[in-house]
């Protein structure tokens, strides 16, 4: 069978031999965490402690200060130690409430309620938003907002991505071994609030295993479907994921709802089927740890706001001298000046690479070769926008698709005369933004 | 050869083979300085072409009914280029008045075809005989002057074109503005050399 | 003094073609040999001498309004003069410079010149304004069919100077040799200017 | 230990490609080439090859220096340039035509511009329109190319025209001259040659046997032999239309790395082919498969559609556009081979396509994924 | 309204005294023009066939078979003795590489050509443009009308280095030319001494 993809795209290898088939380990407690207040897109938390407070895990310490914002929760039991800029896991520092851990892990009290899926879709939303549930393949969209359609945009089609296409991560294909049901259990909660008739569970190739177990724990439910999806990056970007399950294209510039379909990570579902069921809010997540220095890459269940230095020293520390630390995916993570930055609820991973690895090649000029243009998922041309922004004609840039690049980098990584593209696109985003708020 | 025949014939020659700018010489000031945009090139060649088309029409029939029948010639280049600045003048006036829009692209370009010489130029040749003594008559004078437009406009869009895109990139100081226009023009004067001789 | 001044700007400070870029036709058309360069610079220098004496005497009288047509006028007169003249005592350089002489009238050289400067100084310096860049215009064309004329066939103004056995660089006499000569030239200057 | 981490944006891993890489192994498809010119015609093949390339990385070289920028000659590029423009003169020519060509090629062409990725056109193309210009006795005149020599392929025939009969017993009494131009010249001139309607005419008119035999011998180019001929190399051409076998294979290499892109060369050598089926003929011959075969064989279409036309720089950025690219060289090559004054037209078709590479890729600018097409 | 009439008096007087100038300029050149004309055809004629007078024939081809109607020749006899012929001067045309090429040719009686020059021609420098040199001209000396075919087609014309085509054009535009006006000399051959008588 002919797998289902997008246009455009690359295949980067996927280096994920070193961490696949470990499974999941829980993280000990950590010393202290950093709850940062912007772990998600939208206005950050507004703090509800101050120092010195106690407070237990769970324990919400912050509150959404919108409707696109989430509360934040205490991830271990403690004291609040501090509340300023700490490091962030996006590279730029961001205010943050830090907890000391009194090493008890005394938790609020979680309530079980088996016949979670009587609820009204209300009252289902109500508890996601209170679980402080984003996005948490990246992007950290807050959840109860994309669960909240207008009514004229009917959803028919709910989407789990595990498609996981970054190299090196691998922490959604062992949550999808290790919590298969409790994924399910999140889509169709999911297929619930929506209404929706139909869930797709979108797996690239490379994941046969999780492919499989999901294939036969769906078998006899007729809303939900596998599909197996093509290797290729970046097969898990939102649009391109909607396109090569449902051949519809995302109008640029709007929303998944407008093609009537809602795309969550699988990570998601399983905290959104904890949220619901159990009312426990979002206070840890898988991230992988890995990198061809690091001594035992491990798939860890972490705290939310454990600092990254905690999972590096568990997975044995480092063989060789640090060239970069991507938090996120290689290919679209951040690197970071230091492991000091906390583990926020849309870190997928944290990847070390050598300094060989790491080493940058001279920019040169653009030899209009087009690999950039042939691989561009978004049908732009890459090179011509990072050529006008250098040559400061914005209007080419915007004509090329300045505004319409999601930053996947596959232009950049191919491109064989090493040019920043994606820095070009962001300085060129900054410009015109600045032009525009100018011109108004 | 029928007259679709002839005027393929005439079209290929003006374009490709004795185009204007790069085999003839003529337009070159308006070739190498409203070449920096594919939009003004555009704004410029189409006001070329209709300017181009009109004065070929009006001065043959000036040099024909006018001056041959009286035995004027030698007053040739006075009414001819008299008859292109009021042209252009008249033009100007009646886009401005009728079609302000086009006005606002066209505008700025219609006083320098004036002193464009592949007007004037082509006004003389379309009366000067052709190497066999024979001369074009009032239809294909206006078509020549129609098609030398085409073929002065297509050579100006193609240069725009690459010079758009040079803009974009680091050329040494010394050759940016007339410098790398020329040397592109030698350039674009090479790639058309392919088309001399050839036989249709 | 300021006779002197006007008469020597035309040819280097602000020379014609190489820094005020005008009149490029007849700089890549008749430059294919020095004799014909000559020819067309003195043609146009006669004219430009001309024409700058008329308009500067005539600026008075002139309205505002039709002053370009004036000028064409003027211009196109002086210009079928030396066509006729060339005609009758030179015809072969006629011949050779063709369609070149009639063209002297948009030569944006001569219009600049009546539109910048004769209209508004009096009729001796305006002569001088005609004689030095007519000078500078003719000397640049000079320099450009130099080299075309040396490299393209060996010669200088008809006379051997490379030895028989060169094969001569037929480019330098075509179409293409003449925007690669012009440009080059361009681009020496350019240094030239960013060296001082 | 903290700010020695490189922090550099996203993405952080890349595939192997670089230029370098990329020109090098361009430089390795077109040795195949090489190595038959040198079996042909001798070591000459060889040294105006690398005295073309020498100069182009010296005239770059120093360019560079003088304008105080790096010095960039080891990324192979003016390299491939002078490679390739050499690979456009013929093994016989004067050793300072590579030379002057592709110093014209890497100055004028490339380094005017600003260096590699800026050249309007392909730098070595235009390199050899300048010596065409320049030289057209030394370039195009038949006593340059090298008669074949007696190598195991060449036994049965003269430059494309194998039924040795044919030419010896007849057109040696009929047209004695014509009888040279056929032994000296390119396949491609022999056939604009035949083509031409007074060279028809003088031998038509005489009476109705010649008739026969000049139509004879225009088919005969087109024979069997003939292709094998071409395929395998060993008939007069510049060094690098040495034979299609050897580009063919240097063609496979780059397609198999990836470093080229089908549309191209598919399109270019497709429409020549459509093209010189329907038009190649001169009168009375009719159509024959033959004919399209031997043009897209013939003179330096396989040289130019896969190395020369699908240059990065000069053409097309979207997949559209290098169709309509390859389609306007296909188009011009024909019309300049069947009526142009030059008996081949890759070079000129590929320069004019690329000056029109800018405007291609402006009327094919994609619309993003997403976007509703105006 | 008035305002414009005046510009329009203005430009007019300028026009006017322009043209009276051209008009005095024109009148004192006019004649010395088509004298250097008349003189250079004359002299172009003279060169090809020396101490003749030239008197012109017009032949006038039948209708559609060729764009130009007739055709001029100029026979030449000798200034001493106005009876005797010494050849003819003919001036053939067409398409070279590049420009049309004109030719004047000059056959004797026989036809056998005596010289040639080519009088207008614009093509390439350097190679086609070479037609107007003299050694081009002594390729076709002495060439009778069936050798006049470049060497490549099986004639005797000697066909210039990488200029077969401008050859071609000189070579075939002359033996075409020839042959038109042929069948005129010879019809002529037998009524000429009456004429004269």
């Amino acid at each position: 069978m002919r797998l289902k993809t997008f246009p455009g795209g690359v295949h980067p290898h996927d280096y994920k031999h070193y961490s696949a088939s470990v499974p999941i380990e829980e993280l000990p407690l950590p010393q202290k965490v950093i709850i940062s207040l912007s772990q998600h897109i939208g206005s950050p938390s507004t703090p509800l402690v101050k120092v010195g407070d106690e407070v237990k895990a769970g324990q919400k310490i912050a509150d959404a200060s919108g409707f696109v914002s989430i509360p934040q929760h205490a991830s271990i039991s403690g004291k609040v130690s501090k509340i300023d800029i700490f490091p962030h896991p996006s590279g730029t520092p961001q205010l943050g409430i830090e907890i000391s851990s009194d090493g008890s892990d005394n938790w609020v009290e979680l309530a079980d309620d088996p016949n979670y899926l009587e609820l009204s879709p209300q009252e289902i939303r109500s508890r996601i938003a209170e679980a402080g549930i984003c996005g948490m393949g990246g992007a950290g969209f807050p959840s109860v907002v994309k669960l909240s359609p207008p009514e004229d945009k009917p959803i028919d089609t709910v989407i789990l991505n595990g498609v996981e296409c970054e190299p090196y991560l691998t922490a959604d294909y062992r949550l999808m071994l290790e919590r298969a049901s409790d994924v399910i259990a999140g889509l169709k909660i999911l297929l619930k609030i929506l209404n929706a008739p139909r869930g797709i569970i979108g797996i690239e190739a490379n994941k046969p295993e999780a492919i499989a177990l999901m294939q036969k724990l769906t078998a006899d439910d007729s809303q939900i479907s596998v599909a197996p999806l093509k290797l290729q990056y970046p097969q898990g970007a939102e649009k391109q994921l909607i396109y090569a399950i449902t051949r519809r294209k995302v109008p640029a510039g709007g929303l998944p709802m407008a093609v009537g379909a809602v795309v969550e990570n699988v990570g998601t579902a399983a905290a959104i089927y904890e949220a619901v069921r159990f009312r426990k809010p979002l206070v840890e997540r898988i991230t992988t740890v890995t990198g061809s220095i690091v001594q035992n890459p491990k798939n860890l269940k972490v705290r939310i706001g454990t600092p990254f230095y905690e999972l590096v020293n568990f997975c044995g520390g480092i063989t060789g001298d640090i060239g970069k630390i991507i938090s996120g995916g290689p290919m679209m993570g951040v690197a970071l000046p230091s492991l000091d930055a906390p583990v926020a609820k849309g870190c997928s991973g944290l990847v070390l690479l050598n300094t060989r690895e790491a080493r940058s090649i001279k920019e040169r000029n653009c030899l209009r070769c087009a690999r950039c243009v042939d691989v561009c998922p978004m049908n732009l041309m890459p090179s011509l926008i990072a050529q006008a922004v250098k040559g400061n004609n914005l209007d080419l840039a915007v004509q090329a698709g300045l505004d319409d690049c999601m930053k996947c980098g596959s232009c950049a990584y191919v491109c064989p005369a090493h040019i920043r593209i994606v820095q070009w696109i962001d300085t060129g985003k900054l410009r015109i933004a600045e032009q525009r708020a100018s011109n108004k | 050869m029928g007259f679709f025949g002839q005027l393929f014939v005439m079209a290929v020659s003006a374009i490709f083979i004795q185009n204007f700018v790069l085999a003839k010489f003529l337009g070159l000031c308006p070739y190498l300085g409203v070449s920096k945009k594919l939009d003004s090139a555009f704004g410029m060649g189409m006001a070329v072409i209709f300017v181009m088309t009109v004065a070929s029409a009006f001065t043959f029939l000036i040099d024909k009914y006018l001056l041959v029948a009286n035995g004027l010639e030698y007053l040739r280049t006075l009414a001819f280029i008299l008859t292109i600045a009021a042209l252009v003048q008249f033009v100007e006036m009646v886009i401005q008045k009728n079609a302000p829009a086009l006005y606002k692209s066209l505008g700025v370009y219609l006083p320098l075809i004036t002193t464009n010489c592949a007007v004037l130029g082509v006004a003389i040749l379309n009366v000067t005989p052709l190497p066999d003594g024979s001369t074009y008559n009032f239809l294909w004078a206006t078509l020549n002057g129609f098609l030398s437009g085409v073929g002065f406009t297509f050579v100006l869009l193609a240069m725009a074109g690459i010079r758009e895109r040079l803009e974009l990139v680091d050329m040494p100081k010394s050759m940016r503005g007339f410098a790398s226009g020329l040397i592109l023009a030698g350039t674009m004067a090479l790639a058309f050399y392919g088309f001399m001789g050839l036989k249709i | 003094m300021s006779f002197f001044k006007e008469l020597t700007k035309g040819i280097i400070k602000e020379n014609p073609t190489f820094v005020i870029v005008l009149g490029m036709c007849p700089t890549l058309a008749t430059t294919t040999s020095v004799k014909n360069a000559i020819g067309m610079g003195i043609a146009a220098t006669f004219v430009l001498i001309c024409s700058n004496i008329m308009i500067s005497l005539i600026k008075n009288i002139t309205p505002d309004k039709i002053r370009i047509p004036v000028y064409v006028v003027v211009i196109a007169a002086f210009v079928s003069v030396v066509d006729m003249a060339m005609a009758a005592y030179l015809p072969d350089l006629h011949k050779s410079l063709g369609l070149f002489i009639p063209l002297i009238v948009v030569n944006c050289i001569i219009l600049g010149r009546a539109e910048a400067f004769a209209n508004k100084n009096n009729v001796l310096n305006s002569m001088a304004d005609g004689i030095g860049m007519g000078l500078g215009f003719t000397l640049s064309l000079s320099v450009v069919a130099t080299i075309r004329e040396l490299l393209g066939n060996g010669t200088w103004l008809d006379m051997r100077i490379l030895p028989q056995s060169y094969n001569p660089m037929l480019i330098a006499i075509l179409a293409p040799g003449a925007f690669f000569t012009l440009g080059f030239l361009m681009a020496a200057i350019n240094m030239l200017k960013e060296k001082r | 230990m903290k700010d020695k981490f490189i922090v550099s944006p996203a993405p952080h891993l890349h595939d192997r490609t670089s230029i370098p890489n990329v020109m090098w192994n361009v430089v390795i498809a077109l040795l195949p080439a090489l190595v038959f010119a040198v079996y042909y015609w001798g070591w000459r093949s060889l040294w105006l090859t690398l005295l073309g390339a020498l100069s182009a990385v010296l005239t770059e070289a120093l360019i560079q220096k003088l304008r105080k920028v790096p010095i960039t000659i080891s990324d192979g590029s003016a390299f491939l340039t002078g490679m390739l423009l050499s690979y456009n003169i013929s093994a016989n020519s004067p050793w300072w035509l590579p030379v002057l060509g592709a110093a014209f090629a890497i100055a004028v062409g490339k380094q005017v511009f600003g260096g590699l990725g800026n050249n309007p056109v392909n730098p070595a193309l235009l390199g050899r329109a300048f010596l065409l210009a320049s030289w057209p006795s030394l370039m195009t005149s038949g006593d340059t190319w090298i008669k074949t020599l007696s190598r195991p392929f060449s036994q049965a025939s003269i430059n494309g025209i194998s039924n040795l009969d044919l030419i010896h017993q007849n057109l040696q009494t009929v047209a004695p001259k014509a009888y040279d131009l056929v032994t000296s010249a390119t396949p491609l001139k022999v056939a604009q040659t035949l083509r031409d309607s007074s060279f028809v005419n003088t031998i038509t008119s005489s009476d109705s046997l010649n008739s026969v035999i000049s139509n004879n011998i225009f088919t005969s180019l087109f024979d069997l032999g003939t292709l094998q001929q071409l395929f395998w190399g060993n008939v007069g051409g510049c060094i690098g239309e040495v034979s299609v076998f050897a580009l063919l294979l240097g063609a496979a290499y780059l397609l198999w790395k990836n470093i080229i892109e089908w549309r191209i060369p598919l399109f270019y050598i497709g429409t020549v082919f459509v093209l010189t089926f329907f038009l190649g003929g001169i009168k009375g011959t009719g159509y024959s498969l033959m004919l399209p075969f031997f043009h897209i064989f013939a003179g330096g279409l396989m040289l130019g559609a896969f190395f020369m036309a699908t240059d990065y720089t000069t053409s097309p950025l979207t997949k559209k556009g290098r169709v309509i690219y390859a389609i306007g060289c296909g188009l011009m090559t024909v019309i300049i081979r069947l009526w142009g004054g030059y008996p081949e037209g890759v070079s000129y078709s590929i320069l004019f396509m690329n000056v029109m590479t800018p405007l291609i890729d402006k009327i094919t600018m994609p619309k993003a994924f997403g976007r509703i097409k105006k | 309204m008035k305002f414009y009439l005046k510009l329009g008096f203005i430009l007019l007087a300028f026009c006017v005294v322009a043209t009276a100038i051209l008009a005095y300029v024109n009148s004192v050149t006019k004649p010395r023009i088509d004298e250097l004309k008349r003189v250079a055809a004359q002299e172009a004629m003279a060169k090809l066939i020396p101490n003749a007078e030239f008197s012109d024939v017009v032949i006038h081809l039948p209708e559609g078979a060729s764009t130009p109607d007739s055709l001029v020749y100029y026979i030449a006899t000798a200034k001493a003795d106005s009876t005797k012929i010494l050849g003819y001067i003919l001036s053939a045309e067409k398409h070279g590489y590049s420009s049309n090429v004109k030719t004047m040719a000059a056959i004797d009686t026989e036809f056998k050509l005596i010289n040639i020059k080519v009088i207008e021609q614009a093509e390439t420098p350097g190679l086609g443009a070479n037609c107007s040199s003299d050694s081009f001209a002594e390729r076709f000396k002495g060439l009778l009308p069936e050798k006049l075919l470049v060497d490549k087609d099986g004639g005797e014309v000697k066909a210039m280095t990488g200029a077969t085509i401008t050859t071609r054009a000189v070579t075939n535009s002359i033996r075409e030319t020839i042959a038109i006006i042929r069948k005129d000399i010879e019809s002529r051959a037998n009524t000429l001494p009456e004429v004269e008588a």
